[in-house]
Formats: structure tokens, C-alpha cells, sequence
């Protein structure tokens, strides 16, 4: 009955990174000694990297060189090719639109990481750990069922995790609206990174309902998604700088 | 009551080739302990892995398949040589595969196993396996898999059984001097077969429609195992050739295999007149038309992949050609097309020797052409700058090469194990039929059976 | 003075010097029609390719769906030639003269249709002038002539021991250019032992030789497609895919051609039930790796679901192209059908009462209706209760229903007349995989990455040339085996003596061949 | 139910993959069973009788 999408305005955007800490820190994704880091197993469900749209060419010589930075969380496709392939369905499409992952039920064999075109998957190698005081910080909202582990609930060992849009707000807010008695709002639920981002850089909003930030925003001239000729139709939407 | 004895088709080389049952050698059991020694430090190295996940392999993001899934591929794919040698050639009636229909399908028989255990090996929570028989979702490529691989695994033992039944009933017959138990087992496994002729017409019937089938199950097996690449939309995998591709790849190492295994049980079990020079001399017809049709895969796929110059399949082209993969992809076009092809048109006529160093390259090559064919797509995805300076290569960990060695082991001590126990060459099916002559190939055959051991 | 079997001279040569009234009627006609074609390209030629219905971006189009597909025909003379004389297949021995005349004369049409096509076609001497190695279609050039000229040699060759034959026993009254001309293409054959092994070694040579030349001639010209990066085309699996349907179509046509010239000249005796037999396995395997590339290629796309690539996809399934799509779908199935039922089903199952002819024939008219009220229709009040998709679906499986309903009917009487259901199968899969290479051109061409979407439908200039040059085809077939023996005598001789051979005496089991003694090796290896 | 949608349903739901694998290998028990019971009967006396009556 929604569709939710994110847009990205790399015209605000500073690459303070803010967005990929506060997105750690709600979900719970753990660090990782340096050597992992340096072999490529750190997790980021909100990397920050450098642009790839001209990042071939460079961006100049010292002193007047400009690097543009942007950040990815999970596209949430309308045509997902890491669906397509889960042999055990551990990752689906719920029916407001967003690509949630079952982490009781995936059998880790990263089916799904090698096909995502965006790499946006990420994976378990070790028992998650956490130094002493972190380890008493855990969010402890936990996204639970039969069978269902969601959410920023510690991911165990051998399975494969990404950005949910924070689903566990979004249940949390349905929650929220049922115990009240009365319907649910769409500007109730905003991810973690989105309200923490210091230069408003970055609005969340349901696509269906037209007059929602994130619709109006897509109409925008600047606005562009990442590789749109794969053809998963991508719902995080970037606005181009200048 | 059934009577006393059973017949048997009479064949000349019935001493050579029981002989290996009858006695146990001493180094036998040296090597045995050698390569169960080896199993276990793989044994190890899993448990390791079990324990403390999967980070202690090399694998690391983006390169999230590595040696296990090669090994993967490329066990499947060597166990496509004893189906392909005994059905399809049974097919097309060339007399000449006989002698070695059981040597290549116990190659299938032991090396299938070890390509469904690296998948499970490969799995993060290998404790949840079962749930691909409670959610399978039939959209996913790996479920086609893992149906295709377990049928073609169960059809090949049934195949591989049917046809060692009558030489079982034999040993049963004549190794009255065995131990007990082996004496209970072959009456077991022999299921009381009599040898009668009817049965001999059925079991002949049954093996020519299972040729059939097991043909069309090794084109759909290689093929599937091939799409769970070929599904996705990553650069390098998302070809439409990728089929075919393994297909041709996977015959053409599994007839080397069974090349290398023949030329061993040839000097170890000394039967030169049961494997004669003339098998080799065939083998290397069919090997040098596959290394050419391997050769014209290549072309076909690189050409039309490089010459249309798309941004997104250059790079992991590039990196094949020039970049981290450059010294793996060109030691195996040499090990897989230069040097066989030269060896086998000019050294391999009735040399053994070379045969088995070409084919020896041969399976070298065709296991990094599987590596080079999953891992170079991995290290350049299509967005590319999310990558950070270090990442984007992979190194394998000791876990990961313990492992890939004792598969090796294993399949190994699997054979010779067999080799003890069983006969290698199928006597039944060599036994001296009244002079057949040579039909043409597609001619249905219908064979009358030599003298029959009187009553 | 070369001895011939009285019964061949009778059979094959006499034929030669005969010309009934019924081969002067059929060349005329084929004649007239060949220069209708002529008179069609001729209005082109003046005119300028305005004249067809290619626009933007429909650039390529009938012709060179020709092109290919004539190709693909010229593949039939390889396959059985080559490839079974280097296999020792005895059962060739009848058909070789004719795939390789069709061999011959499908290369001469094909490359004539790549002359129509282009648009400055005085300007030819350019690509040998200024040729550039980097584009597909010099390699096609390069590839084609190597191949036309290895198949012209690959006719001659065999024919010479023939024409030396004919030169010696041609009768009394026969005229005298017709001698002169065997004279002259007999090079002054005398048939002794050295040259008969020269003969022999060259002709091995040229088997060898010509399968890899004519496997890259196809592989070619399908590259000229996949190094293009249109949606359609830009796979890897063209190559061998355009290979397996070549031989799938060369053999098609093999069986028109073996059917037709053994009716003409009553060669019952020499292409027996054997060759068809054989060579309708042959059709089959083909067939079945037809089919196996063909849902590679789709699935791929299919899977993918790429935008560009998707909707090429979806305009042959359910798009314009579905008709064309499944028709071609449907008539390779049939093919499969026709040669595959009749050997499975028991005798048993021909009393049954359904599998009669006439309860066939009802049910492909009811499928007709069905398929008008189908597509024509508009929502009869009997649909509408189920929603529009459902009731599309079930209407499509009954007709499916129906068609193998009336398929099953058909199966005796195809199983009674083996040569006829095999030269239906040929001629169903020869119209089946020109519709292949339309459905493979096409869509790409009208769907392009940018441009808007063009419908194409071929004009009349195109239908008269593909029509005058099928007939030029057929024509260049009939003349050609009026004057040289459809069925090569020497190796219709050479094969009843092999035969006589084996069956007299009996061969022992593969002994360990002499030479297997190993020879002593420098590395010692 | 749009047949469409059930089809894909079939395919893409998780459940029916897992009983298409088990109902796969099980008819291939089945059938090998049978085919061996039916090549070890071969030519036994009482086998020929039945037949001749039917």
C-alpha cells in the first residue's frame, strides 16, 4: 500500500559520513579487526565512496583537485535480482515495497551478494563481536517471530545482512499508530540515517502518495538513480550536484 | 531352491583382472593411510571453519566465491567423463569403449560427491541446509541445481550398479577364498543374479534407455550448474554461451581424467592386453576434437564480449587479459589448448606417456579456467569506486587448500578402495562375443552371447 | 575405357541424355520465375533500394534474412560429406553428390543476396581494395569465398572418376558437345591405382579441411550480428547456435533435395530407407541442440531482465513478432514430432479408435475456429465470465490440446510412409528456420536502443527477389543433375564391395592394434 | 486466481521448490526400484505362464 524511497541531494551532501555511523549504531553491524577491514569484510550498509560517475578520469592535479563523494544505502528495487535468486527465501519484497531479510532462515550461500549489481550485501564471516563497552550499547529493538529474525536484532554467524530502510521503526511506528487506535501516518518513520543527516541532505517519503517530499523530489531535473540500464529500477533516488 | 550355479560369459583376460581383488598389497595400505591422512587434516581445516565461521577462508567482499565453488564446478564437471564415455558412446555403438565403460563411470561415481559436499562446504550455516527442502523457492537456479546434481548423482549410481551386477554375481562365484564378509557382502550385492539369458536381454534394454537419459541428464546437469552464473546480471557471467561453455569444458576434462586413470590402472594392475595401445589411440581422437571445440568456445565468447566493447564487461575482460588474473589465464590457454593439441598430434600416437602428461595439463587448466571464469567477474562489479584501494582481490587461505586437497584425497582413496573390492574392467561386457562384426554406428545391436559355461 | 554395372548404366546414365517433356516444363517455369526475380532486382537496381520497405532503423531486413538462411542451406553438403566420410559412416555413400551440389549452388544464391542487398553494389571491388581487417564483414568475405571455392573443389573432385565413366559408356546418338564437355571435365582420367590414391588422399585432405572452414563461415556470419551491441544480438551463444542451425536446415533441405531427385529418376534402388533412417537421427540430435540453444539464449535474457534486452525478448513472445515466434516454435516441434511418435508408439495403439486420419483433420479445424475466435474476437459474453488472461490461457491450451490430439491422428500414417514424413519434417524445418533467422533479425532491428519503435513488413520488390531467387536455386539444382549423375557411381561400387567384403569374412574383436607396439621415445617419457 | 500469477507463484513462492526437488528424486527411487526387480525376473518358469493366460 506504500512505496518507500529515499532521496539523496549530493548538492548538500558533505560526506561527513554521519549517516553510515548513525546507521551502525541502529543496527547493530559489527566492527571488524583492521585486517578484516583491509581484506574487504568491514561492514557499511551505508558506504561512503568516492562518485562513479566520472570518477574515471580523476579529478585533477594538486592543488585545484574536487573529489565528489556519495552514499549507498540498499536501492530496495522494484525488479530485484537478489530475490530472484534466494533458493530459500531469506530475502523478499514486503508489500510496502521494501527488500527486508529473514536472517533465521538464510542458509549463507551469498547467492544473493554475488548477483546484486550495487553490492550492497554484506556478510557474517565471524561471530559478530563487540568490545566491552559498546557490547552494553546494543539497540535492543528486536523485529521477531516464528521462525523471523529482522532487524537490528545481532545477526549470528554465516548470514548475509543489509540496509533495511530500519525496519524496526517502520513496525515500531504501525505499532505505535494500532495502539493509538488510528491509522498510520507516513512521516511517523524516517530511518536512522535520514534523521540523522546534518545537512538535510537526505528526505524519506513514501513514492505513492504525490505530494510526499520524496515524490516531489523525483520530478526534479537533477535527480538520477544508479545504474538504471541494469534494470531493477532502483528506489533511492540522487539529485546531481550544480 | 535355486540351482547350484550361475552362468557366466567366458572372457580370457577374467585372470588380469581379478586379479587385484584377490590380493592386498602392502603398499596398498600405505597409500591408504596416506590419503586418510590427508582427508583428515581437510577434516580439520572444516572443523576450524565450522567453528569459527567462514572468515578463515580468504573470501572477503566483493569476492564472495572463490575455491569452493570452483572445486564445485569442477568436480561436476569430471564427473561428466563415465557418463559421457559409457552412455554416449554406448549410443553411438563404438565397440571400442568396453574395456573402460567402469574405470570412467567410477570416476562419476566418486567425484559427484565431492562437488555437492564443496557446495555445502561453500554454505555459511551448513546446520540450516534443510531449509531448501522446506522454503525451496524453484525461481532460484541453485534449487535447478541441487535437483539436477542429486538426480544425475542417484541415476549414475543405479547406472554404475546395473552394470557391475553380473560381474558382483562373478566374484561371488569365484573368489571362494575371500574373507567371510567380503564373501557375505558380494552375495548381497549380487541380489541372486543368475546370469540366465533373459535377464542378461533386460539388463542390456534397461542399460540402453538409461543411456539415453543419463546423456540428456549430463547435458542438463553442466548446463544448470553453468546458469547459476549465468542468471545473474553480473558482467562476466550474464553470457548466453556460459552453457554450452561448461558443457564442452566439462566432457572434455572428464575424458582426460578417465585418460589419466586408465594409463595408472594399466601399470599398476599390469593389464596391457585388457587396455590395449588402441584405446588410447581412440581417446586421443575424441580429445583433440574437444580441445578444439574448447578452443572455439573461447573464441566466441571473447570475441563478441571484447569486440563490442561494453563499459561494463571490459573491465573484468581487461583484468582477465592484462590485470591481477593475466598470469592464471594465460598458464591455462597454454595447459588447456597449446600444449595438448601439440602433444596430441604430434607425441600422443601410441605413447601413453605423453597422453597422460597432456591430459595431466589438461585438468590443471580446466580447474583455474573455472577459477578464472568465477572470481575476475567478483573483483570488478559494476560500481566499480565502491571499492576501497584494498579490496577487490583474493588470496586463499590454508583452510581453503587443505580442503581442495583432500577432496583430491578423497576421491583417490574412494577409487582404490574400489579397485580392491571390485573389478575394474567390466568382464561381462568384454567377454568374447562369436565375431562381431564392425555395424554401422546407428544400427540398433542385438548380441548373441558366447559359449555358455555348461551346467 | 572405364567399366560401368549394367544395371547402374541403365539406372544413372542413361537418364542424362534422355530430356522428357516434363523436365523442359519445370525448367521453364522455374526459368520465368527466376526472371521475375531478375526483372524485381533489375526495378531495385535503377531505382534504388527506396523500392523495399526498409526505413530507419529497420536497416537490415528480407534480404539478408536470405542471406543467412541460403547459407545455412550451403551447410548440409559439410556436414554429410565431410563429417561422415571422416567418421567412415558407409551409409553416405548415395547422398554425397547431392549435398554438395546443394552445397554449391545455396552458396552461389546466398552470396548473391548479399549483393541485392547492398546499396551500391558496382562498388564492390572496394572491399578487396580497401578492405579493413577489423570488421566482421571481411572475414565474411574472406570465409565465404574460402569456403565456395573448397566446395566447388569438393563437387569436382568426386565427379571426375564420373565424368570419365560417362565420357566412355555415353550411347551412339548422344550429342556431341555433351561428350566433349565429359571429355574436357574428365582431365583425361584413366582410373589406374595412382591416380585412384591421389584421388582418395585428396578428397580425405579436403574432408578434413573443409569442416573447420565451413563451421567458421557460420560462426562469421553470425558474429557479424554479435559484435554489434544491439540488444538482440549482442550474445556470445551466436556462434555455435548459427552453426547448429545451419547443419539443422542443411539437412532439412538434404531430405527435399534426396526426395525430389529420387522420384524423378526412380533411384529407390541407391537412396534407400537406411539413408533416411540415419539421417532423420541425425535430424533429430540436431533438433535437440537446436532447441537447447535456443531457451539458453532466452533464458539468459529472460533471467536478466536487462530493459534493452527485455524488450526485444518480449516483443517475440507476446509482442508483434509472437505470431512469426511461435509459428516457428510450433513447426519445430512438429518436425520433432513427425520423426520422433511414429518409431515410440506401440502398433498396439492403432486400434484405438482416436487415432484415426479424418478424427486429425476434425480436430485441426476445430482448432482453427478456436484460434480465429481467439485472436479476432472481441470479448464474447461466453469469456467474459473468466477475467481476459484466464480464459486467453485456457483457449490456448486447448488449441494446444487440439493440435496434439490431431498430431497423434497423423502418427500412423507417417509411421506407413517413411520417406514422405521425412521430407514433410525437412520441408517444415526448412520454412521453420528461415522464420528462425527473421525472428532473430528482426526484433532487434525495430526495437533499437533510442530510436522509436518501426514496424516492417517486406515489400513486394523483396518478396519477388526472394521468390525469383529461390527458383534460381531449384533451377541451378534440376539443370545440374540433368547433365551429371545424381548419385556418384564409383562410390555406390566402391560401397557394394566393401559390403560383399564384410559380410563374407568375419572380422576378429579389436586385437591390440599391430602398431601399438610403443615406439621408442627421445625424452624417454 | 489469474493462471499467470499461480504459475509464478509456483516458482517464486518458497515451499513448492523444496517438494519439486523431493518428488524428482524420489520417482527416480521408484523407477530404479522397479527396473531392477523387473532385470532381476528375468526368464523365471512361473513368469512365462501368467503371461500366456492373459
Amino acid at each position: 500500500m506504500s512505496k518507500w524511497s529515499m532521496v539523496i541531494d549530493l548538492d548538500k551532501c558533505v560526506a561527513c559520513q554521519a549517516c553510515s555511523i548513525a546507521c551502525r549504531f541502529e543496527n547493530n553491524t559489527p566492527a571488524v579487526a583492521p585486517d578484516q577491514a583491509e581484506m574487504g569484510r568491514a561492514m557499511r550498509w551505508n558506504d561512503v565512496f568516492p562518485m562513479p560517475i566520472n570518477s574515471m578520469e580523476g579529478s585533477g592535479e594538486y592543488p585545484n583537485v574536487k573529489t565528489q563523494y556519495m552514499t549507498r544505502p540498499c536501492m530496495h528495487c522494484e525488479n530485484p535480482p537478489c530475490i530472484k535468486v534466494c533458493p530459500v527465501g531469506a530475502t523478499f519484497i514486503n508489500e510496502e515495497g521494501l527488500v527486508e531479510q529473514n536472517y533465521a532462515r538464510c542458509i549463507g550461500c551469498r547467492f544473493c551478494t554475488v548477483g546484486c549489481p550495487y553490492g550492497v550485501r554484506y556478510f557474517n564471516w565471524f561471530e559478530p563481536q563487540w568490545e566491552a563497552p559498546l557490547a552494553e550499547h546494543l539497540n535492543p529493538d528486536k523485529v521477531e517471530g516464528k521462525g523471523v529474525l529482522e532487524g537490528p536484532a545481532v545477526r549470528p554467524r554465516g548470514v548475509v545482512e543489509k540496509c533495511t530502510y530500519c525496519i524496526h521503526r517502520l513496525k515500531k511506528a504501525h505499532a505505535q499508530a494500532e495502539a493509538e487506535g488510528r491509522d498510520f501516518r507516513a512521516d511517523e518513520y524516517v530511518p536512522a540515517c535520514v534523521q540523522t543527516c546534518t545537512g538535510k541532505a537526505r528526505f524519506f517519503g513514501d513514492l505513492e502518495d504525490p505530494n510526499s517530499a520524496v515524490s516531489q523530489l523525483e520530478k526534479n531535473t537533477r535527480s538520477f538513480r544508479l545504474l538504471e540500464d541494469v534494470g531493477t529500477h532502483p528506489k533511492t533516488i540522487y539529485l546531481r550536484e550544480g | 531352491m535355486r540351482p547350484a550355479t550361475s552362468y557366466h560369459p567366458q572372457n580370457k583376460n577374467e585372470a588380469v583382472i581379478l586379479a587385484p581383488v584377490r590380493r592386498v598389497t602392502f603398499e596398498e595400505r600405505w597409500l591408504w593411510a596416506i590419503l586418510l591422512g590427508l582427508m583428515g587434516l581437510g577434516a580439520y581445516a572444516y572443523l576450524t571453519q565450522w567453528n569459527s565461521g567462514l572468515g578463515v577462508t580468504g573470501l572477503n567482499r566483493p569476492v564472495y566465491w572463490g575455491i569452493y565453488i570452483t572445486n564445485f564446478v569442477f568436480f561436476i564437471g569430471l564427473a561428466h567423463s563415465g557418463t559421457f564415455i559409457s552412455a554416449i558412446l554406448r549410443l553411438a555403438g563404438a565397440g571400442w569403449r568396453k574395456p573402460l565403460t567402469r574405470a570412467a563411470e567410477a570416476i562419476t561415481l566418486f567425484s559427484l560427491p565431492f562437488g555437492v559436499g564443496s557446495i555445502l562446504i561453500d554454505m555459511g550455516r551448513p546446520d540450516r541446509v534443510l531449509n531448501i527442502m522446506f522454503y525451496g523457492r524453484f525461481q532460484s537456479p541453485l534449487l535447478w541445481d541441487i535437483t539436477a546434481v542429486s538426480l544425475y548423482l542417484f541415476s549414475s549410481i543405479v547406472f554404475f550398479y546395473l552394470s557391475l551386477l553380473p560381474d558382483i554375481a562373478l566374484c561371488r562365484d569365484r573368489l571362494t577364498e575371500a574373507p567371510a564378509w567380503q564373501q557375505k557382502m558380494y552375495k548381497i550385492l549380487a541380489l541372486g543374479w543368475m546370469g540366465r539369458p533373459e535377464q542378461f536381454e533386460r539388463l542390456e534394454r534397461v542399460l540402453d534407455g538409461m543411456a539415453i537419459f543419463m546423456t540428456l541428464l549430463v547435458v542438463t546437469v553442466h548446463t544448470v550448474v553453468s546458469w547459476v552464473f549465468g542468471m545473474t546480471v553480473q558482467p562476466g557471467w550474464h553470457t548466453a554461451l556460459i552453457g554450452p561453455f561448461f558443457l564442452v569444458g566439462a566432457i572434455f576434462s572428464g575424458t582426460a581424467a578417465v585418460v589419466i586413470v586408465l594409463a595408472i590402472l594399466r601399470r599398476v594392475y599390469h593389464m596391457e592386453n585388457v587396455l590395449p595401445v588402441s584405446l588410447f589411440n581412440s581417446l586421443r581422437k575424441l580429445l583433440i576434437v574437444f580441445t578444439v571445440a574448447w578452443l572455439y568456445m573461447m573464441i566466441a565468447e571473447f570475441l563478441t564480449a571484447s569486440y563490442g566493447g561494453l563499459a561494463d564487461e571490459m573491465p573484468v575482460i581487461w583484468q582477465k587479459f592484462t590485470g591481477d588474473f593475466a598470469g592464471l589465464f594465460w598458464t591455462m590457454a597454454l595447459a588447456v589448448f597449446v600444449f595438448p593439441i601439440l602433444i596430441f598430434v604430434f607425441l600422443g600416437k601410441d605413447h601413453i606417456g605423453w597422453m597422460v602428461t597432456a591430459c595431466v595439463l589438461i585438468n590443471i587448466g580446466m580447474w583455474i579456467e573455472r577459477f578464472v571464469v568465477i572470481v575476475p567477474t567478483e573483483t570488478r562489479p559494476r560500481l566499480v569506486s565502491t571499492l576501497m584501494e584494498g579490496m577487490g582481490n583474493y588470496t586463499p587461505s590454508w583452510v581453503e587448500i587443505a580442503i581442495t586437497v583432500s577432496l583430491f584425497a578423497g576421491l583417490t582413496l574412494l577409487y582404490v578402495v574400489f579397485t580392491r573390492f571390485f573389478p575394474i574392467v567390466p568382464i561381462w561386457e568384454t567377454a568374447e562375443e562369436t565375431a562381431e562384426t564392425e555395424l554401422p554406428p546407428v544400427e540398433p545391436r542385438r548380441k548373441v552371447f558366447g559359449t555358455r559355461q555348461s551346467l | 575405357m572405364l567399366a560401368i554395372d549394367a544395371k547402374d548404366k541403365e539406372k544413372i546414365v542413361m537418364p542424362l541424355f534422355r530430356t522428357s517433356r516434363a523436365f523442359i516444363a519445370l525448367v521453364s517455369a522455374l526459368g520465368t520465375l527466376a526472371l521475375i526475380g531478375v526483372a524485381a532486382y533489375a526495378r531495385q537496381l535503377y531505382l534504388g533500394l527506396g523500392v523495399t520497405n526498409m526505413d530507419r532503423p529497420v536497416y537490415w531486413s528480407t534480404y539478408m534474412v536470405n542471406f543467412i538462411f541460403f547459407i545455412g542451406i550451403s551447410h548440409a553438403g559439410t556436414l554429410i560429406s565431410a563429417i561422415l566420410r571422416v567418421t567412415g559412416a558407409e551409409w553416405r555413400r548415395p547422398i554425397t553428390r547431392v549435398a554438395e551440389a546443394i552445397t554449391v549452388f545455396a552458396l552461389m544464391i546466398g552470396t548473391l543476396q548479399i549483393i541485392i542487398d547492398m546499396g551500391r553494389p558496382d562498388r564492390l571491388a572496394f572491399t578487396i581494395l580497401n578492405g579493413r581487417l577489423q570488421s566482421p564483414i571481411i572475414w565474411d568475405i574472406v570465409s565465404v569465398t574460402v569456403y565456395f571455392l573448397s566446395s566447388i573443389t569438393y563437387l569436382y573432385l568426386p565427379l571426375m572418376p564420373d565424368a570419365a565413366i560417362l565420357r566412355d559408356n555415353c550411347p551412339p546418338d548422344a550429342p556431341a558437345w555433351q561428350v566433349k564437355m565429359y571429355t574436357l571435365l574428365a582431365l583425361g582420367w584413366r582410373g589406374n591405382r595412382a591416380q585412384w590414391v591421389r584421388l582418395e588422399k585428396g578428397i580425405a585432405f579436403l574432408a578434413v579441411f573443409i569442416i573447420p572452414v565451413a563451421i567458421s563461415v557460420h560462426s562469421i556470419i553470425s558474429w557479424i550480428l554479435a559484435t554489434t551491441v544491439q540488444p538482440g544480438w549482442h550474445s556470445t551463444i551466436f556462434g555455435p547456435y548459427f552453426v547448429i542451425g545451419a547443419i539443422f536446415s542443411g539437412i532439412g533441405a538434404l531430405f527435399l533435395a534426396m526426395t525430389g531427385i529420387r522420384k524423378a529418376l526412380g533411384l529407390e534402388g541407391y537412396i534407400g530407407l537406411r539413408q533416411y533412417r540415419n539421417l532423420g537421427l541425425l535430424f533429430l540430435t540436431m533438433n535437440a541442440l537446436w532447441f537447447y540453444f535456443t531457451y539458453a539464449e532466452n533464458l539468459g535474457i529472460a533471467a536478466g531482465q536487462q530493459p534493452e534486452e527485455f524488450v526485444v525478448l518480449a516483443a517475440k513472445l507476446w509482442g508483434e513478432f509472437a505470431p512469426t515466434f511461435w509459428l516457428m516454435i510450433l513447426m519445430m516441434v512438429a518436425a520433432f514430432w513427425i520423426l520422433v511418435v511414429p518409431k515410440l508408439l506401440p502398433a498396439s495403439v492403432e486400434r484405438v479408435a482416436v487415432f484415426q486420419p479424418r478424427v486429425a483433420f476434425a480436430s485441426v479445424g476445430a482448432a482453427v475456429i478456436l484460434f480465429a475466435l481467439v485472436s479476432l474476437s472481441p470479448r464474447t459474453p461466453a469469456l467474459a465470465a473468466l477475467s481476459t488472461a484466464n480464459s486467453l490461457t485456457l483457449a490456448w491450451a486447448a488449441i494446444i490440446a487440439l493440435l496434439i490430439f490431431a498430431a497423434l491422428g497423423v502418427t500412423f500414417w507417417l509411421k506407413a510412409h517413411p520417406v514422405a514424413s521425412a521430407t514433410i519434417a525437412g520441408g517444415i524445418v526448412l520454412v521453420g528456420m528461415w522464420l528462425e533467422r527473421w525472428n532473430i533479425i528482426l526484433p532487434t532491428v525495430t526495437h533499437p536502443r533510442l530510436i522509436p519503435y518501426a514496424a516492417y513488413f517486406p515489400s513486394l520488390t523483396e518478396g519477388l527477389v526472394t521468390l525469383g531467387s529461390l527458383a534460381l536455386f531449384v533451377m541451378m539444382f534440376v539443370v545440374f543433375f540433368k547433365f551429371f549423375p545424381a548419385v556418384s557411381i564409383w562410390e555406390v561400387a566402391e560401397g557394394r564391395v566393401i559390403e560383399a567384403a564384410q559380410s563374407k569374412n568375419i572380422m576378429p574383436a579389436p586385437e591390440p592394434s599391430k602398431t601399438g607396439l610403443l615406439r621408442p621415445r627421445k625424452f624417454k617419457l | 486466481m489469474h493462471i499467470g500469477e499461480l504459475i509464478s507463484a509456483f516458482f517464486t513462492s518458497d515451499g513448492p521448490g523444496g517438494v519439486v526437488v523431493i518428488t524428482v528424486v524420489g520417482l527416480a527411487a521408484g523407477i530404479y526400484f522397479w527396473l531392477i526387480r523387473w532385470i532381476l525376473r528375468g526368464s523365471e518358469p512361473e513368469e512365462k505362464e501368467r503371461y500366456r493366460f492373459k
